[in-house]
C-alpha cells in the first residue's frame, strides 16, 4: 500500500541535478497527492464564491465545502465541527488562545471572559523543547501580564525531565502550553501526565499537535486537553491554513483577537458585539479553497489509516537511526522510545548548513538550521543541526539515499 | 421558474409574508404572569426578530413578535404564531422538534401537515442551505422565551 | 480584448439551472483565471518546501516564488518588495496595525514603538462607510487605550460628508482609516484631501484598499498612505492571501502581533528579537502556494491594465445604473460621480435575501445583506440591501440579465 | 559531485573555512583608538559572527573576529580579514562593492581576482541563494564596524 501510494505525490518523481528526489522534509512540509492538487482546480473552476454571506448559488456550495471540513477535521481529532477554527497556520491558532488570554486579562470579553485573566501572582509553563510558536507568544503573555514564564526541562536523551513537574507546574499555574511531539527530537510526549497534573492544579491545556496529527492516531478529546493547534500543510493539505480547537465554552468565553466582517453579531459606530465559535475566531474572507483542499487531504489520510502510517514511519525511523549508528562522526539528538519519524544530528566538524548542500547535492532534501528550536539546540550546545523528517510516502530507498551521502559529508569536507 | 423556486416560495409562505400573524405591539417590561421574550438576529443578514411568549394556567399560549427581515422569516414567524394560538406547550414542543428535523432534512422530508399544519409548506427551504436559518429564526427565540415562561411559571 | 479574456475565466462557463451565470459577486470574492488556478498544480506538483528555511533545492525555488510574489505586488502599488507583508486576508492586515498600535501603547516595542503609543487625549477617526474590518479593529483600540472614537458622517449621496473635517480629523488624531472605495455604494473617496488633513495634524493614515486596488491603478507611494490593505482573493487571487503595505520606518518600529518562527532573530527561553519587516509581521509557514497564485494573477492585471479595467467597469456601472433607473420601486443607494462598477439598492416591499434569491434562480449571482457595514445601511435606514459588483470579466450581458431579473422581482412577491 | 558544488566549495574555500585568518580573542571594551564592532546573525541558521576593525593612522586596518558558522560564512569572515591586513580603507570599500555586487550577480559574473583576490573564489556562492546571507554575514559586520571606526575618528 505504502509503496503504491507514493505515486499519488507527483512531486516525488522530481529529479534533483542527476539523482531521485528523496524528500525528507515533511516536518518543515508534506508534500501534496494528486487529489488535493485537483481540489484546487475543481474549487475554483466550479464553486468559488464567497461564504457565509449570499444566497446565491456558487456561494452555498463553498459555504457546505467550508463547513464540510469542519466536519472532517472533527473526524480526524475528535470533538464536534463547531470546535474547529480556521486560521492561516498553527502559529496563528497558538497566538488566539495567548493573545485571547492575554486581552481577557486587560478586561476584555466581559465577565465570561474573567476565567482567563492572568496577574503577577500567577504562572504559565512550557517546555524546553517547544517550537518558537509554543514559545514566543507565551513570553509575550507573561510580558504582558507580569505573569511567570516557567518551563520543563529536557533530559539529555531528549525526553522532558518530570522530575520536578509538581513544583514546576503548581498552584500559581493557569496555562501549561507543551508539544506533543517535538519537531527536532520527534520524541512523543506523555501528553496525559502532563495534563493530569495541570487538571490537579486547574490549569489550562494547551496542546501544539503539529507534528502528532499528521503522524498518528490522535483525540483531542481523549486526551482532554483544552486547546490545540495544528497545521495543514504538514497534513498533506495547503499552504495557508492551520487550526486551532478547543473545549465550546472556553472558545465561546475567549475574546477573539482579530476583528472585522462575518465575526460580528452586530455591529454600531460605537461597538460591536461577536458571534460565538468558531466564526467569533474566523475574521474577514477565509481560505475556502484551502479548507477544501484539507478536506480532501483530511479524507486521503483516513482511507490510509493513521495507525498505518505510524508504524509506516516508525519502521523508516528505524532504518535511519540504525544507519547513522554505523557512521562514524554523526550524533543524532536525543533518544526516545516514543518517537516518530524525525532525526535530528550533528556531524562532527562540519555545519548543519554544510551537510544540508551536500545532502541536496545528492538529490536528499533536508532541513538545516534550529528548526524554530534555539533554546533545545542551546541545551543540546549546538546553533544548528541537520534534521531528515518522514512521511507517509517516503520508503527505505528515501532513507538509504540519506545515509549514504551522509557517510560521505565529513569526508567531502576534510573533516575526518 | 425553477420548481425549486417554487417549493421555496410557496403560496402560503408568501401570504404569511404580508398578512403577519402575531407581529403585534410587545408587552415588554409591561407583562405580567408567565412569560418570556427573546432577540435572535441572523448577522449574515441582519434580519432580526424579537419574540414574547405567555402562558395561560392551561397551557395554553401566546405569541407575540416584531421583526424585520426575509419573507421566509417573516412567513415562519407569522405560522407559529398561529401554531401556538392553536395547541398546547406540550404540542408546540412536539411540533418544534418536527420543524427543526424537517429543516435540517435537505430536502429528504416531506412536512407532515397533520402535525406541522402550514409550516409543511416550508419543506422546500431545507433544499436552500442558506436559508434555513431564516426559516428557524424566529422558532429559535421562540425555544428560548417559552423556557423563560415555563422557568418563571415554576418559580 | 475583454470579450476574449472572460475565456480564461472557466468558472463562467458554468450554467445556473436553465440559466447561464451571471457573476455580480465580485465584491466579495473574484472568480480566477486559469492561469492563476494553474500556478497551483504548477508549484504542487515542481516546487513545494517551507521557505526562508532550507538549503535544499525545492526550498530555493519556492523562496524565489514567495519574494517574487513581493516584487509583484511592489510593482502594483508602488514601493519596495521589503513594504509588502503577507497577510491572511485583509482584515489581519487592518488588525496589524490596530493591535499593533495597541501593544506599541501598552509598552511593547520599546523606545521606536513609543511614537505609536494612544492614550485617553487622543482620537482615531473613521468614516461611517467602512467595511467592519476598517471599524471593529478601530473600536477594539479606542476601548483598549481609551482613546475616543470619532467618524465621518456620509451624505445623502454616498460620499464622505467633509464639511466638519477639520473639527473631526484634528491635533487629537493618532490615526485617521478610511476606505478608499465603498464596497457598498462604489465610491471613491478623496483620498489626497483626507491624507492632506492627516498630514496637518500629524496623524497615521491607514487606507483599506480592498475595493480600489482590484479595479483601479493604485499608488499607495503617490497617494501618500503610511499603511494599506488589500486582499489577493479580490484580484484575480487566491482564497487565504492578503497583504499589508507599509512605510518601512513605521513597519519596523511597529510592534508585531502574531509571533513565533519565521519572525525571529534570537530566541532564548526568557525573551526573543524580532526582526524587521516583513517578516517580522509573518510568523509560522507562510501561505507560499498562494503567493505564487498571486503573483500571476498581478501579471495578469498588469497585462489587461488597470486603467483599461477601471473603464471598462465605468462602462458597466453606467448600464446598470441606467437600468436600475428604470425598474420600478428599486432604489440604488448613493450617487457619488466618482464611482467603480458596485451598485447596491433596495427593492420596494421585497427583502433583500428574497431579491437574491430571485436573482439566484435567473442565474443572476448577487451579494444580499449588510456586505459588513450594518452601520452605513443604518445610515440609509436600511439594514440589507442587495449588491451587484462587476469586475474585468464581466460584460453588458451579465447585466441585462440582471435588470431583466430585478425588473421581475417585485411582481412575483406580489410587491407591486 | 555536480559541477555547481564543486563551484561552491572551492578548495580556497574550504581551506579558509579552517585555517581562519583573523578569528582571534576580541579586544572587546579593552579597544583603543578608532575602533568598532559588529554583532550579526543569520536568523535562519542561527550562524553569528562578532567583528571588531581597529583604524591605523595610516589608513591601514585590522580586522579580527570571533563567530560560529559553516563553511562558507566562516571562510569570507577569513578571506576578509586576510584583503584587509593587505589593503587601505579605501581599497576595502571598494572590494566591498565588488563583493556585493558578485554575490547579487546569481552566477552571471566572474570574481576579478585582481581586485578580489581569495574572495573571487565566492562566485560560486552567487547560483545558491540561500548561501549568499552566509558569505555576506561577514562583510556586514565588517561594514558597520568600519563606518563606527570612521565614526569614531572623526569625533
Ligand atoms: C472595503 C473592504 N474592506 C475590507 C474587507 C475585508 O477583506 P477580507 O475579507 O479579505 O479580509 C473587504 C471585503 O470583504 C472590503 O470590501
Ligand atoms: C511543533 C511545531 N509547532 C508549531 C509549528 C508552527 O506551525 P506553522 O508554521 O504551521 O504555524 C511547527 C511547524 O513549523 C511545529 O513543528
Amino acid at each position: 500500500m505504502f509503496s503504491r501510494l507514493r505515486n499519488d505525490f507527483p512531486i516525488l518523481d522530481t529529479r534533483v541535478g542527476e539523482s531521485p528526489l528523496s524528500y525528507l522534509d515533511s516536518g518543515a512540509t508534506s508534500q501534496k497527492p494528486q487529489c488535493v492538487i485537483d481540489t484546487f482546480t475543481e474549487y475554483y473552476s466550479q464553486r468559488n464564491a464567497a461564504v457565509h454571506r449570499g444566497a446565491h448559488t456558487l456561494a452555498v456550495m463553498a459555504t457546505d465545502a467550508f463547513e464540510a471540513g469542519r466536519e472532517g477535521v472533527a473526524n480526524l481529532v475528535g470533538g464536534t465541527p463547531e470546535q474547529v477554527v480556521w486560521t492561516k497556520n498553527a502559529t496563528e491558532a497558538l497566538n488566539i488562545v495567548a493573545l485571547g488570554i492575554d486581552r481577557a486579562s486587560h478586561g476584555f470579553g466581559g465577565e465570561a471572559a474573567k476565567r482567563f485573566g492572568l496577574g503577577p501572582e500567577d504562572s504559565i509553563v512550557v517546555t524546553e523543547m517547544e517550537h518558537h510558536a509554543n514559545l514566543v507568544p507565551w513570553q509575550q503573555l507573561a510580558e504582558s501580564t507580569g505573569a511567570q514564564l516557567r518551563w520543563i526541562p529536557v533530559t539529555d536523551t531528549g525526553e522532558l525531565d518530570l522530575s520536578d513537574l509538581e513544583s514546576i507546574v503548581d498552584e500559581t499555574t493557569k496555562v501549561f502550553a507543551f508539544t506533543h511531539v517535538s519537531n527536532v527530537l520527534g520524541t512523543i510526549n506523555p501528553v496525559q501526565r502532563l495534563v493530569g497534573r495541570a487538571r490537579a492544579v486547574d490549569s489550562l491545556v494547551v496542546l501544539d499537535a503539529c507534528q502528532s496529527v499528521p503522524h498518528m492516531p490522535v483525540s483531542f478529546v481523549d486526551l482532554d486537553v483544552d486547546f490545540a493547534a495544528f497545521s495543514a500543510h504538514k497534513a498533506l493539505g495547503p499552504t495557508g491554513l492551520g487550526s486551532l480547537w478547543g473545549k465550546s465554552d472556553l472558545l465561546n468565553s475567549l475574546p477573539p483577537v482579530l476583528t472585522g466582517g462575518s465575526m460580528i453579531t452586530t455591529v454600531t459606530m460605537e461597538e460591536s458585539r461577536f458571534m460565538d465559535a468558531p466564526q467569533r475566531f474566523e475574521a474577514g474572507t477565509q481560505p475556502v479553497a484551502e479548507v477544501a483542499a484539507f478536506t480532501t487531504a483530511v479524507n486521503y489520510l483516513a482511507e490510509v489509516g493513521l495507525d498505518k502510517i505510524f508504524d509506516h514511519e516508525r519502521q523508516l525511523a528505524a532504518v535511519l537511526l540504525d544507519g547513522i549508528a554505523n557512521i562514524p562522526g554523526v550524533t543524532v539528538l536525543g533518544a526516545a522510545e516514543e518517537r516518530i519519524g524525525t532525526v535530528a544530528f550533528d556531524v562532527a566538524g562540519v555545519h548543519a548548513h554544510d551537510v544540508g548542500q551536500y545532502l541536496d547535492s545528492q538529490g536528499v532534501a533536508v532541513r538545516v538550521g534550529h528548526h524554530c528550536a534555539q533554546p533545545l539546540h542551546r541545551r543540546f550546545g549546538v546553533t544548528a543541526t541537520t534534521r531528515a523528517s518522514t512521511y507517509l510516502y517516503n520508503n527505505t530507498e528515501d532513507c538509504e539515499q540519506l545515509l549514504t551521502a551522509l557517510a560521505e559529508v565529513r569526508s567531502f569536507f576534510g573533516a575526518e | 421558474m425553477s420548481t425549486q423556486m417554487q417549493q421555496l416560495y410557496q403560496q402560503v409562505i408568501l401570504d404569511h409574508s404580508r398578512s403577519r400573524i402575531g407581529n403585534a405591539d410587545l408587552l415588554g417590561d409591561a407583562a405580567t404572569g408567565a412569560h418570556g421574550s427573546s432577540h435572535q438576529i441572523n448577522p449574515t443578514c441582519g434580519d432580526e426578530i424579537e419574540l414574547e411568549t405567555e402562558l395561560a394556567g392551561d397551557g395554553g399560549l401566546t405569541v407575540r413578535w416584531s421583526g424585520d427581515g426575509c419573507s421566509i422569516s417573516m412567513a415562519s414567524a407569522s405560522v407559529l404564531s398561529e401554531l401556538a394560538g392553536d395547541t398546547t406547550v406540550a404540542d408546540m414542543f412536539v411540533i418544534e422538534a418536527k420543524f427543526h428535523e424537517l429543516m435540517h432534512s435537505r430536502g429528504t422530508l416531506e412536512g407532515e401537515e397533520e402535525i406541522l399544519g402550514d409550516a409543511a409548506a416550508f419543506s422546500g427551504v431545507s433544499k436552500f442551505p442558506a436559508r434555513i436559518k431564516c426559516a428557524l429564526l424566529s422558532w429559535v427565540a421562540f425555544k428560548d422565551a417559552l423556557n423563560q415562561a415555563q422557568t418563571s411559571l415554576e418559580e
